[in-house]
């Protein structure tokens, strides 16, 4: 299955990914309307940023996934590989975030939880990957 | 004012017409004019001509050098070149007869000779390399003269006019040769000058040409470097000049003087088993600057044989066919069948694979 | 092949799924004494708030018996099993036999011995749907409503009420809230924010006699309620196995495949004891993850797959009025806490690992904490100040990283 | 204290756009672009803006524009604002002006007056969609005979050479002066694409000797990085004596740019300025040279062609004659506006002829005295597009020479400051977090579209000329015209005047 890695060499820490996936999640048609007037929305992938090193993070898909095993209401599900979460179960106990070893289960205010669908709602390559400036971002598959 | 060829490089388009018998017999010249007749709509009136081979059996060992001259002083001079430099047998005007289509028509002699052994010697050059710095040196230095055969036992006529018409005035139907070529010429924007007729000769090489090559100038520049000095800026002169480096310098066979001039593609040399491989990357990088791009057509005479080769791409027409010993060659199929209307084979060439055809053992010399 | 559980919440959804990962076709029939389609036990809190309607009560889509081949028999209760007949006897004295049996009975709540309780009409437990929608039906804006225990259950069910009523007290014995998961630094500051939110504590305290609307405190001070709710702790089912003659300490006890001391019964849940990888005890670990994984592995296992369940660990994440709290692990060892703004956050490392955390407030990504804990990670390898600034994957060095999160191998 | 120096550009940031996702200021190396928490916007001070594009670049919502800056002195066309800001700089520091890349100064681009042939009517066009086209190119010194025994078996001799499948090269830019990722771009891109990329005169990273069989390694005055395995590593070795942006000079390397990784390539000590001789120290005259080319040749076992890299200077033909009477198999020769990582200002600008007119000199010179066919001719500095290409080797070239414009498919924007070593696209620096910004997946995958591309561009003008052979370009100099230029200038071009 495609999925999408970053590989740290090549991630500069711009945080571009992260402003591309809010946008892409935001259900505006452009991005400047997306972050009107300092709207903060929160992205569903995280550059980790060291002195030398950057990379995002975002959800694994595992095979075995910790989140949706953990899931007290059945929000969290496989859905061809990939993981998705029903918004209108979820009540937000965060034991998914518990569970996740990745830290791939965003928290915030808008929502009760937020993770990446692999933009699967959005179409085609994930945003994050579309937006990368420097191929950092894969969508691929990888044995 | 219109300049002529050597002042500028005029394009055209042509028609070529040739025949060989392979077992030497003579065939009478009226045969070609007939044949390049038929084709009388690939020509415009502006250049006709026509090499003959065989054509002087009783002075097969001279060579025969066919001069135009602008005026009188220019023939004294090349006289008294020629008298320095040969043995001069014999001398005389080329018979023609006059004909109304044909006009401006310059002084036309005719010389057979032999390099005066003394000269020979002190040029430190081979017999051939001594007539063609001789004819190189008549047609640039002396204003007005200009050697248009040089070869032996061959000739060639060319005048500005229809080609039958230039046959006529030539009085070709009283020559017989085992092989003869045939051009008619469409140019595109000269007054017509009688040098710039084809074929273009050089000892007896002569090339008939139908086609525009593109890679003109890189062709030029390449074979000056080796003593030629293309005077007239037509692809017929080049064309021959490199046949005569490749041929008569370089040793190399027609078969693989065609692999320079035609040579086969990169893709195609890629595939060939490794000796032919070698051989041809050999040439092609080599001689990469004589590879003749462009449409051509052409028939080449030389001394007991011809040989005709299109461009790789085949971008001009050239049709082929054979009855009995005799093989004619020709732009179009009319010209072939006004003179042999039932042939025993008749084939198209592919671009860039000659064919060749020499006399037979025992033919005439 | 014929498979039996005994039990419908997660750990027996999860032996269905362990099951049909590795045998698509031999039935399933799951005897439950509730009657309801399987639903999230711990959302019971949420429903009675009224943030989920009934529909969004389930565990599983409604199709979910039906597409993984599912016999169902709900309200159902099973008396009796007999391990050498491999047949299990229900209330009705009929037998169902089995190839393959999974003990998933859960725990029920404890009620303690408090002379008068017997005779509350209105007093509750906080386990099950029924419960909820029981203490619902009678709740009123004005209820006096008492709990019992201010453990995670009676929390919960404080949080539940508290948009119906405003006089909600709970008293409990120790000293703290939720003593048995934070220390009283983190229980201080969720005590505070639920205080705000008008519920009143009462603890180092305890109820020493009831009468139908009064309860008596230890204290001398008397309360008044309309109802009480008793969350005091909970008790394993584990009669069935004890009586079939299965291995029981406090709970059933398992191997790592989740087998009993049958081979051919398998258990799991919080009828169950699990290894507890920071302590090395066996223990209850009654946590809705644990059940559904060690369900899954059972089934796994009673299907013929192979595969383990062994790194149990206490944890927990759960939030009161938006406030959020996730701890894992024991709390034995050296402790590094931080404050900053509202947040709280506590680690403690013994021999060298992680063995628990607290984190109040800013949960953010807490699991890659849980997984240092899980996995047993020793801390020398890993970026110490990384490590208490924040969970994040930078603690790991590069090969530990690529291995994590890209599958990305290097060429050299 | 003031210093007189204004910025050149001014940042325009449309506030309405602007999203504060500060990736400008993140990824600007010159520190031009903040984040103000107080005002809780994005500012800028220009100051050390060098117009290189990043930000605007990488802006998602296309906030920003860089302009030039109207602020003007007092106008004299005989002191330009840039000179005499040159002066207040130089009476600040006392310094040398440096510069990077090629010359930008207003001389006449020759490429832009000269037209290309095409065919009609008499002859016909090439589709190079239906017909093979070839631009397949040797380099090397061409065979002087043609022989073989009865069996046919080829005997006559051969010389090392260069196969290209693409008339085009990269020229040489040193590990140092431009980053390893740069350096793998360009390795993986000859690979890929059949040709030839040049270390420049700073060794081979140890990483890079698998791209041996499309590297040309380069032996400069400092002969930094040279030795025995360096040379054999190659498939061609190139003698630098001179470069198009500054002949008459050698290189510099500023010390900010030698770190662990080129200090090790380099083989000189970390920190330090790579300074190359003006000339080679062994190579006082002509016949010196001549032993450098066989010195190396020996070293080589003659299995690998020797070039020999001039800068085009006034007296070029002859020189280049010389070298083709020395031993050389290929003579590169590099124009005046040739690209380099640094070079003083003043000369960059005013030393050497434009590589058109070198050219047309140099294969003319060659073609008079017969020994065309001794050397191949590369030429570079600048050819900026196909028909540049086109016309270069119509002039009489055989191969191209690639800098600038590579580096533009490596995302280069010419903001000309490679010599402040804190290139925002990751190409002229080594600070690791920037050179990481130039992604080798993505260079090398460019490279190799550009060039792709203009070889296709080459075939349709080839097409269009009826030529489906490279070789019938080189040199056919009747396929190009000149227009709006002299006599003298078409004189030495050796070609005619457009309508004649």
């Amino acid at each position: 299955m495609k999925k999408v890695y970053v590989n740290e060499d090549w991630c500069l820490g711009c945080h571009l990914c992260e402003y591309y996936c809010s946008f892409a999640n935001s259900g505006e048609s452009n991005m400047i309307k997306a972050f009107n007037k300092g709207k903060k929305t929160t992205p569903r992938i995280v550059v980790e940023e060291g002195s030398a090193i950057n990379f995002a993070v975002q959800c694994r898909h595992c095979d075995d996934p910790l989140c949706v095993k953990g899931c007290i209401s059945g929000a969290l599900s496989i859905q061809n590989g990939i993981i998705l979460v029903d918004d209108t179960k979820c009540v937000g106990c965060y034991t998914c975030v518990l569970s996740c070893p990745y830290g791939c289960i965003v928290t915030d205010h808008e929502k009760v939880i937020k993770k990446c669908d692999l933009c699967a709602s959005n179409s085609g390559t994930p945003a994050c990957v579309q937006g990368c400036p420097n191929a950092a971002i894969v969508f691929e598959e990888r044995s | 004012m219109l300049k002529r060829e050597g002042e500028i490089r005029i394009p055209s388009g042509c028609a070529i017409s040739g025949f060989i018998n392979r077992s030497g017999k003579r065939v009478n010249g009226g045969e070609i004019v007939k044949s390049i007749s038929y084709m009388h709509d690939r020509s415009n009136g502006l250049g006709g001509g026509f090499a003959g081979y065989g054509i002087y059996p009783e002075y097969k060992d001279l060579y025969a050098f066919h001069v135009f001259y602008e005026n009188s002083q220019s023939r004294e001079e090349t006289e008294r070149f020629l008298e320095k430099h040969f043995d001069i047998v014999n001398l005389s005007r080329i018979p023609t007869r006059k004909h109304k289509n044909i006009t401006h028509e310059p002084l036309i002699w005719r010389y057979f000779l032999n390099p005066l052994p003394t000269k020979l010697a002190a040029s430190q050059l081979d017999e051939k390399e001594y007539i063609v710095q001789s004819v190189i040196n008549i047609n640039i230095k002396i204003d007005g003269a200009y050697v248009f055969s040089s070869g032996k036992n061959m000739g060639v006529f060319k005048a500005v006019g229809f080609p039958e018409d230039v046959g006529e005035f030539y009085r070709l139907d009283e020559y017989a040769g085992y092989a003869w070529t045939a051009h008619g010429r469409y140019p595109t924007n000269t007054p017509g000058w009688w040098g710039g007729a084809h074929p273009f000769a050089l000892l007896d090489y002569t090339i008939v040409h139908n086609g525009e090559i593109s890679s003109y100038d890189a062709n030029r520049r390449f074979v000056e470097m080796f003593g030629y000095k293309c005077t007239l800026l037509t692809d017929t002169e080049v064309i021959t000049y490199i046949i005569d480096l490749l041929n008569r310098k370089h040793e190399l066979s027609l078969e693989d003087v065609c692999k320079v001039i035609a040579a086969p593609f990169w893709s195609k040399i890629d595939t060939l088993p490794e000796k032919e491989k070698a051989k041809y990357i050999h040439l092609r990088n080599m001689f990469a600057s004589l590879l003749i791009t462009g449409p051509f057509s052409i028939i080449l005479g030389f001394e007991g044989g011809l040989m005709a080769l299109n461009d790789r791409l085949k971008l001009r027409s050239m049709v082929a066919a054979e009855k009995g010993d005799t093989v004619y060659i020709a732009s179009e199929e009319c010209a072939i069948r006004a003179i042999c209307p039932e042939v025993d084979r008749i084939w198209y060439p592919k671009g860039g694979e000659p064919i060749i055809v020499t006399l037979n053992k025992g033919g005439d010399k | 092949m014929n498979y039996l559980i005994i039990g419908n919440s997660s750990a027996a959804i999860g032996a269905v799924e362990g099951i049909r990962q590795v045998d698509s076709t031999n039935p399933i029939t799951i005897i439950s004494d509730e009657p309801h389609h399987t639903y999230g036990r711990p959302l019971i809190s949420y429903w009675l708030e009224g943030k989920l309607s009934d529909e969004k009560m389930f565990y599983r889509p409604q199709n979910f018996y039906e597409k993984n081949n599912c016999k169902l028999l709900l309200g159902t209760k099973v008396t009796a099993i007999d391990i050498e007949a491999q047949v299990v006897q229900l209330q009705d004295t009929s037998f169902i036999e089995y190839d393959k049996l999974l003990i998933a009975t859960g725990s029920r709540p404890l009620m303690p011995p408090v002379p008068g309780l017997e005779q509350v009409k209105n007093k509750f437990s906080f386990m099950t749907y029924d419960d909820a929608k029981a203490i619902k039906a009678i709740l009123k804006p004005d209820s006096k409503v008492l709990i019992i225990g201010a453990g995670l259950i009676g929390l919960k069910a404080a949080e539940g009420i508290t948009k119906t009523t405003s006089d909600i007290t709970v008293v409990d014995l120790a000293d703290r809230i939720l003593p048995s998961i934070l220390d009283s630094e983190a229980a201080q500051i969720i005590q505070k924010h639920m205080e705000q939110k008008d519920i009143r504590f009462i603890l180092n305290n305890r109820v020493d006699s009831f009468s139908s609307d009064t309860a008596t405190l230890s204290s001398g001070e008397t309360l008044d309620f309309d109802l009480v709710i008793v969350a005091v702790g909970v008790r394993p089912n584990v009669e069935l196995a004890k009586e079939a003659g299965l291995a029981v300490n406090r709970g059933i006890l398992l191997d790592e495949s989740c087998k009993t001391s049958d081979a051919n019964i398998y258990a799991a849940g919080d009828c169950t004891e699990s290894m507890d990888i920071t302590t090395g005890e066996q223990k209850i670990l009654a946590l809705l993850p644990n059940a559904y994984m060690q369900g899954e592995v059972a089934g796994i296992c009673m299907a013929g797959g192979q595969k383990t369940y062994t790194h149990a660990i206490p944890m927990n994440a759960i939030g009161f009025f938006g406030l959020h709290m996730i701890t894992a692990g024991t709390y034995d060892g050296e402790a590094v806490v931080t404050h900053s703004n509202e947040s709280f956050k506590k680690l403690v490392f013994k021999d060298n690992v992680l063995k628990g955390y607290m984190m109040i407030g800013d949960v953010k990504r807490a699991g890659i904490y849980t997984s240092l804990i899980k996995e047993q990670v020793s801390v020398s390898k890993l970026d110490l100040e990384l490590l208490h600034s924040k969970p994040q994957m930078m603690l790991f060095d590069k090969a530990r990283r690529l291995e994590k999160l890209g599958g990305v191998h290097n060429e050299n | 204290m003031i210093d007189f120096l204004y910025p050149d550009y001014e940042i325009i940031r449309n506030e309405k756009r602007c999203i504060t996702c500060k990736v400008c200021a993140r990824q600007c190396a010159n520190e031009v672009h903040a984040y103000d928490e107080e005002l809780d916007c994005m500012v800028a001070d220009e100051k050390n803006c060098v117009n290189c594009q990043r930000c605007v670049s990488l802006c998602p919502t296309r906030a920003l524009k860089i302009v030039k800056t109207n602020n003007v002195f007092k106008e004299n066309a005989n002191w330009p604002q840039v000179l005499i800001t040159e002066a207040y700089r130089q009476a600040a520091t006392g310094g040398v002006l440096l510069s990077s890349m090629g010359n930008p100064q207003p001389y006449p681009v020759y490429w832009d007056k000269i037209l290309i042939n095409a065919s009609q009517v008499t002859n016909p066009s090439i589709d190079p969609l239906r017909e093979p086209m070839e631009t397949q190119t040797f380099l090397g010194k061409k065979p002087q005979t043609v022989k073989f025994d009865k069996e046919g078996n080829l005997l006559s001799e051969s010389y090392p050479h260069l196969k290209l499948e693409v008339p085009f090269m990269f020229s040489a830019m040193s590990y140092g002066s431009i980053s390893k990722n740069a350096h793998e771009s360009l390795a993986r891109a000859a690979t890929e694409l059949g040709t030839f990329y040049n270390t420049g005169e700073g060794g081979l990273h140890e990483d890079f000797y698998k791209y041996g069989e499309h590297t040309i390694v380069q032996v400069a005055s400092g002969r930094f990085g040279v030795h025995k395995k360096y040379l054999e590593a190659g498939a061609a070795i190139e003698i630098k004596m001179g470069q198009g942006a500054k002949p008459g000079i050698g290189g510099h390397l500023p010390g900010i740019k030698v770190g662990e990784d080129v200090s090790k390539t380099r083989m000189i000590p970390q920190g330090t300025d790579a300074i190359s001789p003006a000339p080679h120290h062994d190579i006082y005259s002509i016949e010196d040279l001549r032993q450098l080319i066989f010195s190396l040749k020996e070293a080589t076992h003659y299995e690998k062609p020797v070039i020999v890299k001039i800068a085009a200077v006034h007296n070029v033909a002859a020189i280049a004659s010389g070298i083709a009477r020395s031993g050389a198999d290929i003579i590169s020769i590099d124009g005046y506006r040739g690209g380099t990582g640094a070079a003083p200002t003043r000369i960059r600008d005013n030393v050497g002829i434009p590589i058109e007119l070198a050219l047309a000199a140099v294969d003319a010179r060659l073609r008079d005295e017969g020994i065309r066919n001794e050397v191949s001719i590369v030429v570079g500095g600048s050819i900026r597009s196909a028909s540049d290409a086109v016309k270069a080797i119509a002039l009489g070239a055989d191969a191209i020479y690639l800098g600038t414009a590579a580096l533009l498919a490596l995302g280069c924007h010419l903001c000309r400051s490679c010599h402040g070593a804190k290139c925002n696209w990751g190409i002229a620096t080594q600070r690791p977090d920037l050179v990481k910004r130039l992604n080798p997946e993505i260079g090398y995958e460019r490279l190799v579209n550009l060039i792709h591309a203009w070889d296709h561009e080459v075939k349709e003008m080839m097409g269009g000329m009826g030529i489906n052979s490279i070789e019938a370009l080189r040199g056919n100099r009747l396929m190009l015209r000149g227009i709006g230029l002299s006599e003298k200038e078409l004189e030495i071009l050796g070609i005619a005047h457009a309508g004649e």
